[in-house]
């Protein structure tokens, strides 16, 4: 019985993911999270965008929003909504954008917006866009950080809120999105990436404890096992100690309450 | 130039927001607006055209109380929480009323603002390609460069009939002064017909700030005096974010009932604000 | 991302200034990269289309010195004073060689700085209709709102293959900070493929102050020290503007021998700055 | 003999036109200085926007550049030359924008391009456009401030830099121009307006001492001048001792050097 959560597992992932130096786009949640964790390890010199308009935000404790007081504190500057969006997004300076999905399909096309019924009268309706469609066309890389379950994984996606390749190879260039797209998909379960030839999303990591049945099982289409299946490195002492710190501390508690 | 005049808050909503008006209520995270939506509750506001780019628990409220009848936003959440179930009721059940919808992503929106600040028709970006939005969204089309032919998207601008943002300042002309986050309020107020500034208090002079964004007051319609007006988001330098609220507010939120009684009780009974 | 390095100037203006290369030195009256341009003057580069909202006498200079043949701009002034007689003559006479000249008005070139820094091909804005700028500027063209069906004025993106500005302050980075008038320079940064920043001095750690502008170390390739770097013109904090050189620059600049023998002393066997 | 120069007129009437609390774009030269003797006159109120980025600029003396240092200081804020003419001057916030020019003809068109031969080999290269074309178009009100000679009062200009009311009536409507055009033209001798029929400048104010004939002599089109031709007040004691001590001071000289 392993002394760590899948979640923590694949928070550390995502961290890891994130090379030292990388100027990286991040939401609220287990993106920012990772990204602070990176930051406090291997990555002391990431750059950290939040769409609030905070430029290289260093915060001391995990914000709770976008908007945290913390992250325009510790910023190197402080931009417009319509800045972040025009100047630095859009023309391609961010290396690395954080995703999540309500449904993610073979292809990493992402839904975000509705599931079930139409759009007008939606079974359920989700908060919607918000950057990620801007992010998933401009960042230079995209990745996906989402639990992975049949209801989420699914065939189709009832609606691209986000596009990852589309209907296949090309369909980037079709559209002109000028970022390579998602390169990882990380969830608690193991890592997908995308085939070189065929853009759909393959399994080429499992975490520790994790088995190829539990991810197909909870995979909404036929799930491809890359022949060099790896075992992801379980997360060390240090990773899983500043993790739970950060967290501990979210929104400037005292660890100790 | 009409210069920003002084007045009490219910005054202040009762002049510039009427009934089927397009009301835009801005502030990114920090210097949200809550005081002054509480105040359109309360004065029973219906038919309003409601803009924001993250429309959280003030449109949340706004929608259950029934003052809105369309939403033009890009994320409609409870941030760090989860869902907006008012505005999903609304979506997913019409309650209380039917909720049209105009959906964007928020680079979308952020240019529509900037058009609408610049006396511009509509806003060019690369934006919003090979997405189901759209389809759906009739205010998101193509266009040409003349130059290169290469195709891009163009969004048209938004001019609310009025702008409602909360800052931390004004001086006693009038002029307003907001730092910190400041999101898209200074396009939102530039690209609307009215503005409907809420402040924390009236200083006799500006102190220059870093980052600092000053409204000059023949931008601004009025000014109204609402210490502590943006909770339970917060203004930088006088109160932080009340996280507890966003997370209670699921459950005030979740039930038809627990959610009216909550209006009962903290705003149609609070009194102004 | 690869970040700002530190280089002497005359090595920064070798490795990111080549001859027949596109290049914006900004600074709108304030914090022009004099020096910068001096150090051109020195390495004797041609060929070069010279890209300035207002070529002031900087550009006089390297107009003079023969070092553009393009110039791209919308004000070719001696700012309080009158003409640039060496942009008159090389426009008027071809001398020391022909210019050729795309002229655009204040507003058109700002939005083609914004369009580069947008990753944008082209800008929009309500400019140039009826003036006869339109029948000798190719880069003039009319786009159509796809909403509302009205007309408007497109410029393309201006995307520089290096821009030259003049700073206050790096940090030990190569973090940039500029703060008073800032002009267009940060557009004018973010548009280029290659950015060259003069400052006064470099600080441990930059002093938030209002109005400034943070360039981060990841889009500015070089950062050279250059105390002064602005002269004639003035970096504020730290020097004020020399108006007698801009009055002085007059007669000094209506005379070709006496301009030659003026660069020959003052720019030529001056060496680096 | 007056104790007063034409200049001096000048730069007193395009004051006088300005009325406290209107928002005026400014350059620099005669137009800066007629706006800070305004405000320190019967105008106190008015917002100077200069085109280097600042708003509401209070300089305690005349600047001799439009980005002088003193601007930014006393401006409420100093934002960027995009943000001034696409936030603040486009959208028409701008009350009053005043012009020179160095031809004008009797349609108030201005050319401030080039003179004599072609626009590819001109006689005469002047300084270009600058803000002006787009001053022209959409403040609310145009006001010319230029000395009058037939040099520069011409039937025709040899280049429209800036557009006053095209061919005559219809045409700022037509071209889709928002602003109302050049209301006033001020010049050392008088003042000309725009007849309300035909748009053609008609001479409306004398100066003191200038005569009919030396304005019609200064004119390159025949000169209409509207019988209710009156004559401005001279400048008082008060506008000359501001205005002399405005010039003295300029650039932040002391008025005793």
């Amino acid at each position: 019985m392993a002394d760590w959560t899948s979640d923590e597992m694949m928070t550390v992932a995502a961290a890891r993911a994130l090379h030292d130096g990388v100027v990286c786009f991040v939401g609220i949640g287990l993106p920012s999270t990772a990204a602070n964790l990176a930051r406090r390890t291997h990555a002391p010199n990431l750059v950290l965008i939040y769409e609030s308009g905070t430029l290289g935000a260093k915060p001391v404790h995990l914000p709770l929003s976008i908007g945290d007081g913390v992250l325009a504190e510790s910023a190197d500057s402080v931009i417009t909504v319509p800045e972040v969006f025009n100047y630095w997004l859009q023309p391609g300076r961010v290396d690395i954008g954080f995703l999540g999905a309500a449904q993610l399909d073979r292809y990493a096309n992402i839904n975000t917006t509705v599931i079930g019924g139409d759009y007008e009268h939606p079974k359920i309706r989700l908060p919607g866009a918000g950057g990620a469609p801007e992010i998933a066309a401009s960042c230079r890389e995209v990745i996906v950080v989402v639990r992975q379950s049949r209801r989420t994984f699914t065939d189709r996606v009832d609606f691209v809120t986000s596009v990852g390749f589309g209907a296949g190879p090309g369909d980037r260039e079709r559209l002109g999105l000028r970022g390579s797209g998602p390169r990882r998909v990380i969830t608690d379960l193991g890592v997908l990436e995308p085939d070189p030839d065929t853009c759909e999303l393959v399994l080429t990591h499992l975490h520790p404890g994790a088995t190829v049945e539990q991810a197909t099982e909870a995979t909404g289409w036929p799930l491809v096992v890359r022949d060099d299946l790896t075992v992801t490195e379980p997360p060390t002492g240090t990773e899983l100690d500043v993790l739970r710190a950060l967290q501990a501390g979210a929104g400037g508690r005292k660890p100790t309450e | 130039m009409p210069l920003a005049t002084f007045a009490g808050l219910d005054e202040a909503v009762a002049d510039l927001v009427h009934d089927g008006d397009t009301v835009a209520l801005e502030g990114f995270t920090h210097l949200i607006p809550h005081a002054a939506g509480h105040e359109i509750i309360r004065q029973g506001r219906t038919g309003l055209t409601l803009v924001r780019m993250t429309p959280d628990i003030v449109y949340d409220q706004l929608i259950g109380a029934g003052c809105a009848t369309k939403l033009v936003f890009s994320w409609g959440g409870n941030p760090g929480v989860g869902s907006l179930h008012r505005f999903r009721d609304a979506v997913e059940h019409e309650w209380p009323v039917p909720l049209e919808i105009e959906e964007h992503s928020h680079a979308g929106m952020a240019n529509r603002y900037v058009a609408g600040a610049s006396g511009l028709p509509f806003a060019v970006l690369r934006g919003y390609t090979g997405t189901d939005l759209v389809a759906h969204t009739a205010t998101i089309k193509t266009i040409t460069c003349p130059f290169t032919g290469e195709v891009l998207t163009a969004v048209p601008a938004i001019t609310p009939d009025v702008t409602v943002v909360h800052a931390q300042q004004a001086d006693r002309d009038g002029n307003v002064m907001m730092w910190g986050i400041t999101g898209v309020q200074k396009e939102a107020v530039l690209a609307a017909r009215r503005a409907l500034v809420t402040v924390e208090e009236v200083v006799d002079e500006f102190t220059p700030r870093p980052g600092a964004v000053v409204l000059p007051n023949w931008v601004v319609t009025r000014v109204a005096v609402v210490p502590g007006g943006a909770h339970p988001s917060y203004a930088d330098g006088y109160s932080v974010r009340d996280n507890e609220y966003y997370q209670q507010w699921d459950a005030i939120s979740r039930d038809r009932d627990t959610f009216r009684s909550w209006v009962d009780d903290n705003i149609m009974r609070a009194g102004g604000e």
